[in-house]
């Protein structure tokens, strides 16, 4: 199997969904049952995903594969190229991706049935599972912002699916458009990046800039450059001040929540900063590592209150990404992406979990009218159980390991920069994640059933449903990753895959632990998790047990305030929420943030669109019609002017005319004296003109 | 002294042939009407003949700069040169068409037994014009304006019992009457300072004695009242809507074109030899600086242009609505001569030759759908696109020719006339009169607009007759063609730009 | 093939044509379209056979020697003295990559035209004679390399676009077809003006060695031509070239059209029948910024760079203004005129950049917000044809009513705001880099990026009022797309996606072109700059 | 006893030119309008006779007079004419009545 195998397998796995998404749409009005070859064409993705890893991380674990050719050309100096890099991130995002969407695939079988549009959703997911593995293969910047349109396109047209829905329709528009917002950021920082570098391509970008290249020639422009590229991951991947899109994406079906809007799509953020790390100066990682702990910690404190099944799982995915964020603004480089892929599968179990409980209820979505139904759904109420365990952090899972790395290197960097703010909320929102996590599993699926003619009907989902759901509640468990329960460092997945982070940033701009002091920094993987400075591993070591514990103890607490609040009722809810109203209101309302930017970003801009299109009527026509507006006076007094007036800088000239044309009225009397007596006098006049 | 030297009369016999040929003609109809008054259809053809002929002893007159009728050894009554020759050409062409005109028009035709008379009065006209354009001593140029005038001043009049007609005639004839009275003063005055009535003589005066400056100007402006009237330039235009609307339609069109040729002839022969000076190589004329001769002329165009366009914006009668805009024309022609210069008077040649064709062309149309609908108001013109589709879109070439649009004529001697302008760094000026053309637009659009784009219910038919279709195509033609090519125009107006003594 | 005059063939069949439709009788209806949709015909492929045998290599643009398709031959030729007696004027066609593009272009739109002209029902004849007649203008002003030529084409087109919209318009058409007439015929005086100045500041040497005034551009544009004191010669001490640049660029700009003389747009839009529409959004507005890259460009080069600046500032108001005032609009067609102002803007910006970047993405933008713009104007046509309003609030869910046409509604929309995968991001983001290029237009450049998201902003709010949401009972029986539709829709919608996925052949179409005129300028430049320091 | 001269004549003339304007412009009557054009036409000839008599011009002037004479006379035989037939159509010789065509 070469590398060119590889090639060509990739491009079959970034092509084929393609074919799926066109075929399914053209062929979608003529054959009821095409839905069939999207969902056969994704299994065969999946598999040459599964190949194409399994040759990668066995074969080639240590090489970067790249490719690429000319898409087109200015002239010998400027052209353009596209083009693949495939290292482990790659395909295990691949592989990621392929398993979600093909999941997803099964799961919306059953769950979109008896939709009209039944094959143009099939169709959509195909063109997204294509835009995402574009994201995922690419080499470039370019290439990575196309796709990363596309995706956002394929989300666009699937959050509208049930575009009948005025608020579908208006989630979809709010998604594209507040994402572009986003995106202007990350295309001026391409630009930036081309017309310092003359090429897109990470690679030599690096290169370059490791050669002492810089933006302007300047280490502000390259820190500039990073944040404006990461401001296309804030869009992305919803973080603070960008997030509000995503809780309204829940109006989209829910299987697509669960592939786009918590497992791949808002990871492609993350995966972008992950792309770019190498170029990151210590002030951007700064800058992002704030955003991060922002989106982190507020929708967290959100999600505590929320009532709608999908709206508390959105706003944890929130969370989660700026959780990710936050590690890799702090430099936790490998444990960003471990808790990417823990979280898209334990966070996809969990969205796919709700949407079997919405499938069984007949969309009720609505926290409170549910409960009991673990006896109903077992097998939905066991997987979701893991999963919850997964996100909050409990041990022999995935995400306690992804978690505690994260912490861990919180704790180091606030040990080697004195700076604990983000290891504070770091933990606290472990705490308020287990909470409001074990509330949500608490309230559905414990206790009585509070809709009983909801209740009686529900019954657990058919077969392609909860598959997917035990395949992804099995890929929580740490046993995937790491052979030891406590710690991944030495597993497979944080040692053995993942390299370390190549920086290209002068060494003068980044973190002092970062910095390039003598044979400190290793790119060996074979030690574990030594990245930069030795300082940075010792502090890591230092900070594992303490992290881990500490941890372990805020997930339980947590899990335990949980149980004494919903499950033994210990303290009574509505209570503390009357003693707390405010807090509880804020939060409840998410912060408020939609009512503020309606009343300032959007409401200004239709604003100012609304005055513009008066201008343009009203001023720039009338600067030329005003005239006209004058003649219109004047016609009153003389009766044929209406008909001649248009308009416009015919006014203009009609006015002018009226006028002049007043006075030649005046003068044509028909009086053959008249005339005469004017003759004699211009005779006079010019007389007395040109007598020089 | 004007002491005729007998011994070489018959030269000079020869050099007026073709005036001689006109003058015959008008005997010709007289006699003819009298004896057969009931074949009232010949007397056209006779015209025309005669005409045919006239133009045959013309032609020779191209190239040919010799003066006939001299009054001492270097001066003359007449000078027969290209430039004359080419506005005889002119006239001559213009009274063809009139004569074919008058043969379908209503007007005319209202009083059969007078058709003698009229096409008599025609060749009046005609042999005023031919002298006027040819004449180099004021007296002759006052004499042939009067015999012009006077035959107009009937034929104004020609429908007896119209009272358009009448009322145009009487006003035209009390409004020339006095500009030619005014003239004739002004030129016993030029005659008190210079003591002679001849050009040549004039401008050798001029050249080495300095005259009063005050007096000369007084007779110099009074002179130009005359032409003024003549080629109907502001502020001396004011018969010209009146005359126009009132007169019937073939005179009318024959005023527009033929008779302002011969003004504007007379104008540039009047100004170029009376004041020339010398002739500089590139073609820019030195005049004797009595008068700021530039100043004025372009003081007078850009009034004439401006106003005849901004007065026309009102018309609804489109005859009165044409004669605007041939006081507009005659602002454009007035540029070209203002250029002082050989290039200025290419222009107006090339200008005046296309003006002929689709000013004549819009007047006979206008004639036509007059004689159905009795009727020049525009208001009457709604919907003639669709119910005599090829008239309407003839006239609307003409319009849109007037307005100088390319791929039309009119655009070539608009064109030239800006070359005269901007080659003398007149930019302004030529801004200014881009700008006229943008209203122009307006106005010749609206007669378009409402052919077009206005519809009604009522139907007109109009039968065209084999003759005016012949007609109409005659003057399409060169409306269109000379638009793309005008090569041999601009060749013949070059060539035609030489005047005696030059 | 070098001997065929075929860029005659391309400017004159629709003439031809035109004569053909003149001698058929009134009530052949059927016939008179025909004829006109096989002209049409022939001339796309006549520009196709010109595609084929291009030469990509051959820069063209101020180098007579390597325009191709040359014809060339005196057409007016008066002997004289030095002065105006004597002039020549050339017969002088040729293209070059900056105009065929456009020259295919015009093919496919005027085609495409025609079809969407099936329906016209009041005097077929004249509509189809004025049809061809402006066809032969377009062409025209496109292949023509002779200053005079150029104008006359360049006013040719005005009478036709006059009747067009004049008589088969709407409610308003009187208004809005003379609005549109005064405004042209406004911008091509100056035009004229600048024309005459030229022609008496450069001369061309025969080969007997007399030297003549000439209207030839590229003649023009060799700075050695000018005469010592030609009035708007460089080495002439008045600043007259300026006032002659900015009089040009004027004349053009409100071709464009650019704020502040757009207003004329809206109105004719609004007023027009959609084939004319689809014309004049398609290939009109195209003129504008083609006369500035092929006349004002080469022959002012030194007065272009330093005025480059003000080019994007244009550009820039055009891009946000023409957003903005899109997304206040309440009739559709009128926003979609508003979204062309906004798109020709970024053309503005491209070529004020002056770098190969700006200028391929210029052009490439002229093509595609050609092809994109007439679907758009299409598909508005379409639904006016059924709902007979174009108020956007009177729909609401016909995704749901006609489904084909919402594809291809959405596949429009997201190509006008530059989705990857459709032609239009491509040409944005060259024009963006472009504008980023050059320090004179970066900031400005920064600043016009608003564009993308208004552009998104209005587009989809568009879609969501017509296509989503409920469906208004009203449109409970509108048709889907009829099979004429679909002939006229899918050629264009390929067009915008090949082009967005393999930009290449339009781009290597221009490229010799681009770059040439990228040196040329910046060469110019350096001369321009010796003279004035003497 | 004065001597009469050439100024004596022009200032003759040009009262007479002066009186010729003022009549066509004043008088209401059309034949006296016309008796005004015939005033300044006379004007015009003493100018020709004094100056061809003080300025020794030789017979020129006295010539020009002639053909003015007969002039003056052909044209008051058209006008009269022509003011005849208005007298018909619309039965006055008033000009200022006669105005129908006019803007």
């Amino acid at each position: 199997m070469t590398e060119t195998g590889i090639i060509n397998i990739s491009l079959a796995i970034l092509f084929l969904p393609l074919l799926g998404f066109i075929v399914t749409l053209l062929l979608g009005k003529k054959i009821k049952s095409i839905y069939l070859f999207e969902v056969f064409i994704l299994t065969v993705t999946l598999f040459a995903a599964i190949f194409v890893a399994f040759i990668k991380l066995s074969y080639y674990v240590d090489d970067r594969i790249i490719a690429e050719i000319q898409w087109f050309k200015l002239s010998e100096t400027i052209s353009i190229k596209l083009g693949f890099l495939i290292d482990n991130m790659t395909v295990i995002m691949l592989f990621v991706v392929a398993l979600i969407s093909a999941l997803v695939h099964y799961f919306s079988i059953a769950y979109m049935k008896d939709d009209p549009r039944y094959n143009r959703y099939f169709a959509y997911l195909g063109i997204f599972t294509f835009s995402m593995n574009g994201i995922v293969l690419t080499n470039n910047i370019l290439m990575m912002y196309i796709f990363w349109e596309l995706v956002g396109l394929s989300s666009y047209l699937l959050i509208g699916f049930w575009f009948e829905k005025k608020s579908a329709s208006d989630a979809g528009k709010k998604a594209f458009i507040v994402n572009r917002v986003g995106d202007i950021g990350m295309f001026a920082g391409i630009l930036i990046l081309f017309l310092t570098y003359n090429t897109f391509s990470f690679e030599s970008i690096f290169h370059s800039i490791a050669a002492g290249k810089l933006p302007f020639n300047s280490d502000f422009w390259l820190t500039m450059t990073g944040i404006l590229l990461f401001m296309g991951a804030i869009g992305k991947s919803a973080q603070f001040p960008l997030h509000v899109w995503l809780p309204d994406a829940m109006e989209g079906p829910t299987p697509v929540s669960a592939l786009i809007h918590a497992a791949t799509m808002v990871a492609a953020g993350v995966y972008l900063t992950i792309r770019i790390f190498g170029l990151l100066t210590a002030d951007a990682m700064m800058f992002i590592a704030i955003i991060g702990m922002l989106s982190a910690f507020i929708p967290a404190t959100i999600a505590l209150t929320q009532n709608d099944i999908k709206k508390v799982l959105a706003y944890s995915t929130v969370s989660q990404l700026g959780y990710m964020v936050m590690a890799l603004g702090i430099g936790a480089y490998k444990f960003t992406f471990f808790h990417l892929v823990a979280h898209a599968f334990f966070k996809a179990c969990l969205f796919l979990g709700s949407g079997s409980v919405i499938y069984a209820m007949h969309h009720e979505q609505d926290i409170r009218n549910m409960g009991g139904l673990r006896k109903k759904l077992p097998l939905t109420y066991a997987t979701f159980l893991i999963a919850t365990l997964a996100i909050s952090g409990i041990p022999l899972t995935s995400g306690f390991h992804s978690k505690d790395g994260i912490l861990a290197s919180s704790f180091a960097f606030g040990s080697l920069t004195g700076n604990w703010i983000f290891a504070i909320v770091g933990f606290l929102v472990a705490l308020m994640t287990a909470f409001y996590m074990f509330r949500l599993v608490i309230i559905t699926f414990h206790g009585q059933p509070r809709d009983q003619h909801k209740y009686e009907h529900a019954k657990e989902s058919p077969f392609v449903m909860v598959m997917p759901l035990i395949v992804l509640a099995g890929l929580s468990i740490f046993i995937f990753y790491t052979p030891n329960p406590l710690n991944a460092d030495e597993g497979w997945f944080i040692s053995k895959w993942l390299p370390a982070p190549v920086l290209s940033a002068p060494n003068n701009t980044r973190f002092d632990f970062m910095q390039e002091t003598a044979g400190a920094v290793t790119h060996n993987p074979s030690h574990g998790t030594i990245t930069y400075s030795e300082s940075y591993t010792e502090a890591m070591h230092g900070a594992h047990n303490p992290a881990m514990i500490l941890a372990l103890v805020l997930a339980l607490s947590g899990m335990l305030l949980a149980y004494i609040f919903y499950q033994w009722k210990k303290i009574n809810v509505d209570k503390l929420t009357q003693a707390i109203k405010p807090l509880y209101t804020f939060s409840l309302n998410k912060w408020y943030f939609d009512e503020l930017y309606d009343k300032t970003f959007v409401a200004g801009t239709i604003g100012f669109s609304k005055l513009i299109g008066w201008f343009d009527a009203k001023i720039v026509d009338g600067i030329i019609n005003g005239a006209g507006n004058l003649t219109r006076l004047l016609s009153v007094f003389t009766g044929a002017f209406d008909r001649i007036v248009i308009d416009g800088i015919v006014n203009f000239a009609a006015y002018l005319s009226g006028f002049i044309g007043l006075i030649f009225r005046r003068i044509q009397t028909g009086k053959v004296q008249t005339y005469l007596i004017l003759v004699i006098f211009s005779i006079i006049i010019l007389l007395f003109l040109f007598n020089d | 002294m004007i002491t005729l030297i007998l011994s070489n009369l018959s030269v000079n016999i020869q050099a007026i042939y073709p005036e001689i040929i006109l003058s015959l003609t008008l005997v010709a109809l007289v006699i003819f009407d009298l004896i057969f008054n009931k074949q009232k259809k010949f007397l056209p053809l006779i015209s025309i003949i005669g005409l045919f002929f006239a133009f045959i002893f013309v032609i020779p007159e191209f190239g040919t700069s010799r003066s006939a009728f001299p009054t001492s050894e270097n001066n003359s009554l007449l000078s027969i040169d290209s430039f004359s020759a080419f506005f005889k050409g002119l006239i001559i062409i213009a009274s063809v068409f009139v004569v074919l005109f008058s043969m379908s028009s209503n007007e005319i035709k209202s009083c059969p037994d007078r058709q003698g008379e009229y096409y008599s009065l025609m060749f009046g006209m005609i042999i005023g014009m031919f002298f006027l354009v040819s004449a180099n001593d004021l007296i002759l140029i006052y004499l042939s304006i009067e015999l012009l005038s006077l035959s107009s001043y009937v034929l104004a009049g020609f429908v007896k019992t119209s009272i358009r007609n009448s009322e145009a005639s009487l006003k035209y004839i009390i409004y020339g009457s006095t500009s030619s009275g005014i003239m004739l003063f002004g030129i016993s005055i030029l005659y008190g300072i210079t003591g002679s009535t001849n050009l040549f003589e004039i401008n050798s005066v001029l050249g080495f004695s300095n005259v009063p400056q005050i007096t000369f100007l007084i007779s110099i402006l009074m002179i130009f009242t005359g032409i003024g009237f003549k080629i109907s330039i502001v502020p001396f235009h004011f018969w010209t809507p009146d005359i126009y609307e009132g007169a019937p339609l073939p005179i009318t069109a024959f005023l527009s074109v033929a008779s302002k040729a011969a003004g504007f002839a007379v104008l540039i022969r009047f100004i170029e030899i009376t004041f020339a000076e010398s002739l500089s190589k590139s073609g820019f004329w030195q005049l004797i600086p009595y008068v700021n001769w530039q100043n004025l002329l372009v003081l007078f165009s850009i009034i004439t242009m401006t106003f005849g366009n901004f007065a026309a914006l009102w018309q609804d009668n489109l005859k009165r609505l044409l004669a605007y805009s041939s006081i507009a024309h005659a602002g454009y022609l007035m540029l070209g001569v203002a250029v002082l210069s050989d290039q200025g008077l290419t222009a107006v040649l090339i200008y005046f030759s296309i003006y002929l064709f689709m000013n004549l062309g819009a007047f006979f149309i206008v004639m036509l759908i007059a004689n159905k609908i009795n009727s020049e108001n525009i208001d009457d013109y709604r919907g003639l696109g669709y119910s005599i589709p090829f008239l309407s879109t003839s006239l609307a070439i003409f319009l849109v020719s007037l307005t100088g649009l390319p791929p039309t004529a009119g655009f070539i001697g608009k064109l030239y006339i800006f070359f005269a302008l901007v080659d003398a760094k007149m930019i302004v000026v030529a801004i200014i009169a881009l700008l006229n053309t943008v209203v122009a637009l307006y106005y010749y659009i609206r007669v378009l607009k409402v052919m077009f784009l206005e519809r009604t219910d009522k139907h007109v038919e109009i039968e065209i007759s084999p003759l005016n279709f012949v007609i109409i195509l005659a003057l399409l033609a060169p409306t269109l063609i000379f638009g793309v090519y005008f090569t041999p125009l601009v060749n013949i107006a070059k060539n035609s730009i030489q005047l005696l003594g030059f | 093939m070098n001997n065929f005059p075929i860029l005659s063939f391309l400017t004159f069949l629709p003439i031809l044509g035109m004569i053909i439709v003149l001698f058929l009788p009134k009530k052949q209806e059927l016939s008179i379209k025909v004829t006109t949709l096989v002209i049409t015909g022939l001339q796309l492929v006549l520009s196709i056979v010109l595609l084929m045998n291009f030469n990509y290599s051959a820069g063209g643009i101020n180098d007579p020697n390597s325009f191709q398709f040359i014809e060339k031959f005196r057409w007016i030729d008066i002997p004289g003295f030095s002065w105006i007696g004597n002039i020549k004027i050339d017969y002088f066609l040729g293209v070059d990559g900056l105009s065929t593009p456009l020259v295919l272009l015009t093919a496919i739109i005027t085609f495409i035209a025609t079809l969407s002209s099936w329906n016209i029902d009041k005097s077929i004849k004249g509509y189809f004679i004025m049809f061809l007649l402006l066809d032969t203008g377009m062409m025209g002003v496109f292949v023509a390399l002779d200053f005079f030529l150029f104008y006359i084409f360049w006013e040719l087109m005005l009478l036709p676009m006059y009747f067009l919209i004049g008589i088969w318009g709407g409610p308003r058409k009187e208004y809005a077809a003379i609005k549109f007439f005064l405004y042209t015929l406004f911008g091509s005086i100056f035009i004229l003006l600048v024309m005459i100045g030229l022609y008496f500041s450069s001369m061309e040497t025969l080969v007997d060695g007399t030297k003549v005034f000439t209207f030839n551009l590229l003649t023009i544009m060799d700075p050695n031509n000018y005469t010592p004191y030609g009035i708007l010669s460089p080495l002439n001490p008045n600043n007259l070239r300026l006032i002659a640049y900015i009089a040009l660029f004027i004349g053009f700009a409100i071709k464009i059209p650019m704020f502040p003389f757009h207003t004329w747009l809206p109105d004719a839009h609004v007023e027009a029948p959609t084939a004319i529409s689809v014309i004049l959004a398609g290939v009109l507005l195209k003129m504008g910024t083609y006369g500035i890259l092929r006349v004002s460009y080469p022959i002012f080069p030194e007065i272009t760079m330093s005025l480059s600046w003000f080019i994007a500032l244009f550009g820039m108001i055009n891009i946000i203004y023409g957003a903005l005032a899109a997304m206040a609009q309440k009739d559709f067609k009128k926003l979609i005129a508003y979204s062309s102002i906004s798109h020709m803007g970024y053309v503005l910006l491209g070529m004020s950049a002056l770098n190969t970047m700006g200028i391929s993405g210029a052009i490439l933008q002229m093509f595609n917000h050609g092809t994109i713009t007439a679907m758009l104007f299409l598909i508005v046509g379409v639904i006016y044809d059924r709902a007979h309003t174009r108020d956007l609030d009177a729909f609401g869910g016909l995704g749901v009513q006609m489904p084909a046409y919402t594809g291809f509604v959405t596949i429009a929309f997201f190509a006008a705001i530059g989705l990857p995968g459709l032609s239009g991001f491509i040409s944005e983001a060259l024009v963006f880099l472009g504008a980023f290029g050059s320090g004179t237009t970066r900031i400005l450049g920064i600043i016009s990026t608003l564009g993308i998201l208004l552009g998104a902003a209005y587009m989809l709010w568009t879609l969501q009022r017509v296509f989503l949401g409920k469906l208004n009972e009203k449109w409970k029986s509108l048709p889907d797309l009829t099979a004429r539709e679909y002939f006229m829709l899918v050629p264009l919608t390929a067009i915008v996606i090949f082009l967005g996925v393999y930009p290449t052949p339009m781009l290597d179409l221009m490229n010799a072109s681009v770059n040439s005129m990228v040196k040329f300028i910046n060469n110019a430049q350096v001369f321009y700059s010796s003279l004035n320091s003497f | 006893m004065i001597e009469v001269g050439l100024n004596h004549f022009l200032i003759v003339s040009t009262f007479l030119f002066s009186l010729g304007i003022y009549g066509i412009i004043t008088r209401k009557n059309a034949i006296m309008v016309l008796m005004g054009v015939e005033l300044i036409l006379n004007s015009a000839n003493i100018n020709f006779i004094a100056f061809a008599r003080y300025g020794n011009f030789g017979l020129q002037g006295d010539l020009i007079a002639l053909f003015v004479i007969v002039l003056a006379a052909a044209e008051a035989a058209i006008a009269l004419a022509i003011v005849l037939n208005i007298y018909k159509t619309l039965a006055t010789v008033n000009i200022d009545e006669v105005d129908s065509l006019k803007d």
